[in-house]
């Protein structure tokens, strides 16, 4: 992992590897550079299979992280790039002309995040949710209880416990 | 024959940005839907057919009648809390969703599972193959009309599904793999039950093979039908028996070895023509292959020792940040967990791979077009998608 | 809330494949509006104390799995439980079906073609919802696309809970039914068009994309 | 001759008794088809129940006046075809309007209720019922050929056209029977009879996941009901002229019924261990097997 991490380096501006297994790295990649890098991986370095394209909403930083997940079979090896980019007007180039089946992955965080992949096929047709009129459901700020809540009628009788306190009181019922 | 052979002049023409110019006013394409209420298709989905006259001219796959938000819904569970709903996403064998996310959250944790428990693991995730090339087989048979093959087969599945339920205490979602290890060892007189129950099913498979392998006309239907390019295998993210059956050895069993896969001896089943017909066959072998890894693994796993690592507080339980990504081989082709964590009690982000996901939308919509309206159902299950675990 | 409708739906001029141009409003050309009316039995009680000892004898499914649930459809079918023979069969088309089983969660983009499926089927009809997640959520209590409570969106006959359920339990729900259709207490078509208004309430408050006609057979 | 108008209730009571023989046989055979599958199927009288339910459905909707009278037409092809060839050789009450009809009479009402079912279908306006029907008018038609050779072989053979002077020719043991004395064209006409029967291999006009369900995918509560009440008499019409012109016909009832059961077994058998040929697929396959098979039955006498 480290070869190939240091090969990158000199062709590409890239962060510093997170080695999570000896044969999964993760490392950043800035977004020009998305595109060079995964034809080179997938050319020459034989990542040639796009294992899964995904976002992680970092609502705290106000950033969207894409990971590009590539796998080299021969090697038995994974890498996985992160496109870190602001949350407003978030917009990344699409891929779907690397691998076709990106456009799905790409349709889908369309949906769900709300990321702009422009010239990506199809994009804009209803994925998974249908007359959806809130904003993009795996947003950290949507909170789906609350929606529920406002849109699906409870059947009453149904308790919720809170596990701990609930733990506490059934173990401890004299508040030791 | 030139009579029945179709006329491509009348397809439609591509227009510039690549779709189809079809008009539908024309009189010359019917629309057609394929599901969601179809007893042709594979679970609760639908495939939007333009048809001209028998031949399929473009096919769209919409899925999301099944969507849950499971990523969403485990963002507000501890990570204890998210361990029984995860095997929910996919119901024909759940344990893959439990084995990957217990093994992405062991892995965050440092937390390394006892050696019984992963030789439990392996034997969980190889019935539950079974059980699910069992399924395949009865569907790929009824998608052509012969309904007997199914009758046998989800017999056979009831004899397994009873293998589990004495194990695990329910038929379908287990709950089985926790974060840690497994939570039971197995019941007693476990091993000869399970002889049993594989003789059992390696006699239905004979039966399997004479009726539905050596058909006429089941031959006739599939064989040539539907062929998967090599070339689409990367393109298209193919895995599993998809891709084994085009002569591509992808079995993460044996390219990234998890759990006991190292100590058992297996060849990655393959085939050549990478048609419906061959599909179906790599799946037969694969079963009965899966038949022989539950021997030697009964054989080989140890009987005592800890069943469930060391663990944190359940209630307190913070996993440091990081992110990693756990495959395994369902039945399917290539399973996986992507798991974030920002140091709190909760999964900042889960995303699952499920093999559907390439296979039912992008790679289903390339392989329909030009095949007869008869063969929608028959591709559609020989490759073998199940729409939850593409939109979870 | 109004909203714009696809362009299939819309109205417009069509030119056929002989040249003659017409034009086609497709909400009102492709559904009939007619709203459902009760219906009443036949006018002898015994005639009809018949009819619905037959309708218990043959309830004709529609083969629509709509959740997770319908994976022990199949056993049901198969010779560990064999369910043809209490007279229960699998029909693919609303049409001929004359029950609906709503097997587990539905999501909001199912719960749509349920609904249709509904309507298509012929009265009497009866609904069956299977699994906790039709009577209060169950699992997906907080989960933003799939809807709690069954009853609020169609009439339910009868509930078998457990997640899944297990095809004993299936069994012995599906002659429950039987119990109430012979007793004639099974009116869930008629309670459907009595209360059309506040059904139809109900789902246009979920369904946010209503491009049907209010009822569509 | 004057019209002998006793016929007419004796023609009623054949039908009456072919239709309930129908229903329990089409149970008897789901009940094997079950028993190769392991299973115990569908109890014997269920069909019954099932023709009630239907026949007491509340509501019906209808898409015009074809609609309405496809099942009809079907059923008067099924009762046609009953009635114009003697379903009992030599019994006065059971040999209804055979004097009438002859064998190119019964090939038109073969084909009649496929027909008449078209239109109906094609006004349900349901795309899978138009899919449907196109399959099966393409495959009917194919399957007729071979079996309207087989028919004109034994026609030649015997020098006549009625169906009652055929059987007349057959009596007088085993081996007079068409089966032995014109084997080729018994061949070809049960090839075209497995095609006809709509079991599989040939039933992908009403096969559920091909498409479903084919021509009676709108129909339902009542209409459903006249089609179930053909679905029993129908093939049962199709077997006696199966059993008239090349099995020595039936001349008591035992002998009708083991007959027909037999017949209709040999297409369940078929049925039971073979998935479906497509359209095109079942229409160059009776080009290949059964019309050469036809021909060289005329070739033959």
């Amino acid at each position: 992992m480290r070869d190939l991490h240091t090969r990158l380096q000199h062709l590409f501006p890239l962060g510093e590897l997170t080695e999570q297994r000896p044969n999964l790295g993760f490392v950043t990649v800035p977004a020009a550079y998305l595109r060079p890098t995964l034809l080179h991986l997938r050319d020459l370095e034989g990542y040639t299979h796009l294992v899964l394209l995904t976002a992680v909403d970092w609502l705290e930083e106000d950033l969207f992280q894409l990971t590009y997940l590539l796998s080299n079979r021969a090697a038995g090896r994974d890498i996985g790039l992160r496109v870190k980019f602001p949350r407003q007007a978030a917009s990344m180039e699409s891929i779907h002309d690397l691998w076709p089946t990106a456009a799905t992955y790409q349709r889908e965080l369309r949906e769900m995040f709300g990321i702009d992949f422009p010239g990506s096929p199809r994009l804009h047709e209803e994925f998974i949710l249908e007359g959806w009129n809130d904003i993009p459901p795996y947003r950290r700020d949507f909170d789906t209880l609350k929606y529920a809540r406002a849109n699906f009628s409870d059947r009453p009788g149904r308790e919720t416990r809170d596990p701990e306190q609930h733990m506490k009181q059934q173990l401890y019922p004299d508040g030791a | 024959m030139n009579l029945l052979a179709p006329d491509r002049s009348q397809y439609p023409a591509k227009k510039a940005d690549g779709t189809l110019d079809i008009d539908l006013a024309s009189g010359k394409y019917l629309k057609l839907w394929q599901g969601p209420n179809h007893p042709g298709i594979t679970g609760n989905m639908s495939v939007e057919l333009t048809v001209c006259g028998d031949e399929v001219v473009e096919g769209k796959t919409h899925v999301g009648y099944l969507h849950r938000g499971f990523e969403k819904l485990m963002e507000r569970r501890s990570f204890i809390q998210c361990f029984p709903i995860v095997c929910r996403i996919c119901v024909p064998e759940p344990d893959f969703n439990e084995y990957c996310y217990a093994a992405a959250v062991e892995e965050l944790a440092g937390i390394q599972s006892p050696e019984r428990a992963n030789w439990i693991r392996a034997l969980i995730l190889e019935m539950g193959r079974i059980n699910s090339y069992l399924m395949f087989l009865g569907g790929q048979a009824g998608a052509l009309g012969l309904g007997v093959i199914g009758q046998w087969t989800t017999y056979a599945r009831d004899l397994m599904l009873d293998r589990f339920e004495e194990m695990t205490g329910a038929r379908i979602y287990h709950m089985f793999i926790m974060p840690g290890g497994v939570r039971d060892s197995l019941p007693e007189g476990f091993d000869a039950r399970m002889a049993e129950t594989l003789r059992e099913i390696e006699s239905t498979m004979r039966d399997v093979q004479d009726v539905m392998f050596r058909n006429a006309v089941f031959k006739k239907r599939t064989v040539g039908q539907g062929v998967i390019d090599p070339a689409w295998i990367d393109q298209y993210g193919v895995t599993g028996p998809n891709a084994r059956a085009a002569g591509v050895a992808k079995d993460v069993r044996r390219d990234q070895p998890y759990l006991v896969y190292n100590e058992l001896e297996f060849e990655p089943v393959i085939g050549h023509d990478s048609d419906i017909y061959t599909r179906s066959d790599v799946r037969r072998r694969d079963l009965l292959m899966s038949v022989d890894l539950i021997r030697q693994i009964l054989a080989k796993m140890p009987r005592s020792g800890p069943l469930i690592a060391e663990m944190p507080s359940m209630l307190h339980w913070k996993i440091p940040r990081g992110e990693t990504y756990v495959r395994g081989e369902c039945s399917r082709g290539e399973y996986g967990y992507y798991l974030v964590t920002d140091g709190s009690g909760f999964p900042r982000r889960v995303n699952v791979r499920g093999p559907s996901y390439t296979h039912a939308m992008a790679l289903l919509e390339r392989m329909i077009v030009n095949i007869n309206i008869s063969d929608v159902a028959a591709l559609m299950v020989s490759l073998h998608t199940y729409p939850p675990e593409i939109e979870r | 809330m109004e909203q714009e409708l696809k362009p299939e739906l819309q109205k417009r001029m069509v030119k056929g494949p002989d040249g003659v141009e017409f034009e086609v409003e497709p909400l009102r050309d492709y559904y009939c509006e007619a709203l459902p009316t009760v219906q009443h039995g036949a006018y002898f009680k015994i005639v009809e104390d018949f009819f619905n000892w037959a309708r218990a004898q043959s309830l004709w499914i529609l083969g629509f799995g709509t959740g997770c649930g319908a994976i022990e459809m199949r056993p049901l079918m198969t010779p560990r439980f064999d369910a043809y023979r209490y007279g229960i069969q699998w029909r693919p088309t609303p049409r001929q079906a004359n029950l609906l089983v709503i097997s587990g969660y539905l999501s909001v983009k199912t719960l749509k073609r349920a609904i249709r499926a509904y309507e298509q089927m012929q009265s009497p009809k009866y609904v069956v919802g299977l699994g906790s997640c039709t009577i209060n959520g169950g699992m997906y209590w907080d989960s933003y696309n799939t809807i709690k409570r069954l009853d609020d969106y169609m009439p339910v006959d009868l509930y078998i809970v457990g997640c899944m359920p297990r095809p004993e339990a299936l069994l012995a729900g599906f002659e429950d039914l039987k119990k109430l259709i012979r007793a004639g207490k099974a009116e869930g078509a008629n309670q459907y068009a009595e209360k059309f208004d506040w059904y139809k309430s109900n789902q246009k408050r979920v369904i946010h994309d209503w491009d049907m006609p209010d009822y569509n057979w | 001759m004057s019209f002998d108008w006793m016929k007419i209730p004796y023609a009623l009571l054949t039908v009456f008794i072919v239709f309930n023989y129908g229903l329990l046989l089409g149970a008897f055979i789901q009940k094997i088809g079950a028993r190769a599958g392991r299973r115990y199927g569908i109890p014997v009288w269920q069909n019954y129940v099932d023709l009630i339910k239907n026949y007491g459905q509340r509501t019906s909707i209808t898409h015009g006046v074809m609609f309405y009278l496809g099942p009809v037409f079907r059923l008067t092809g099924g009762i046609g075809l009953l009635l114009f060839v003697p379903t009992i050789y030599g019994s006065y009450m059971f040999s209804n309007l055979s004097f009438a009809g002859d064998l190119i009479l019964a090939l038109y009402f073969v084909f009649f209720g496929t027909l008449g079912m078209a239109l109906g279908a094609g006004e349900s306006g349901h795309p899978h019922a138009a899919i449907g029907i196109t399959r099966g008018l393409s495959q009917v038609s194919v399957a007729e050929l071979p079996f309207a050779l087989a028919v004109f072989a034994v026609a030649l053979q015997y020098q006549t056209l009625s169906v009652t002077d055929i059987v007349a020719a057959q009596q007088g043991g085993v081996l007079n029977w068409t089966l032995f004395t014109n084997p080729l064209a018994v061949a070809a006409a049960m090839l075209a009879f497995l095609g006809s029967m709509m079991r599989p291999p040939f039933d992908v006009v009403i096969a559920p996941q091909e498409i479903p369900i084919g021509p009676p995918t709108e129909y339902h509560s009542a209409y459903l009901a006249l089609m179930q009440t053909n679905r029993a008499i129908f093939p049962v019409a199709k077997m006696v002229i199966y059993m008239n012109l090349f099995f020595g016909g039936a001349t008591s009832w035992p002998e009708f019924a083991v007959k027909v059961f037999l017949l209709y077994l040999f297409s369940a058998f078929v049925g039971v261990c073979f998935p479906r040929f497509r359209v095109e697929q079942s229409i160059r396959w009776f080009l290949i097997w059964a019309v050469p098979l036809g021909v060289q039955a005329i070739l033959w006498v």
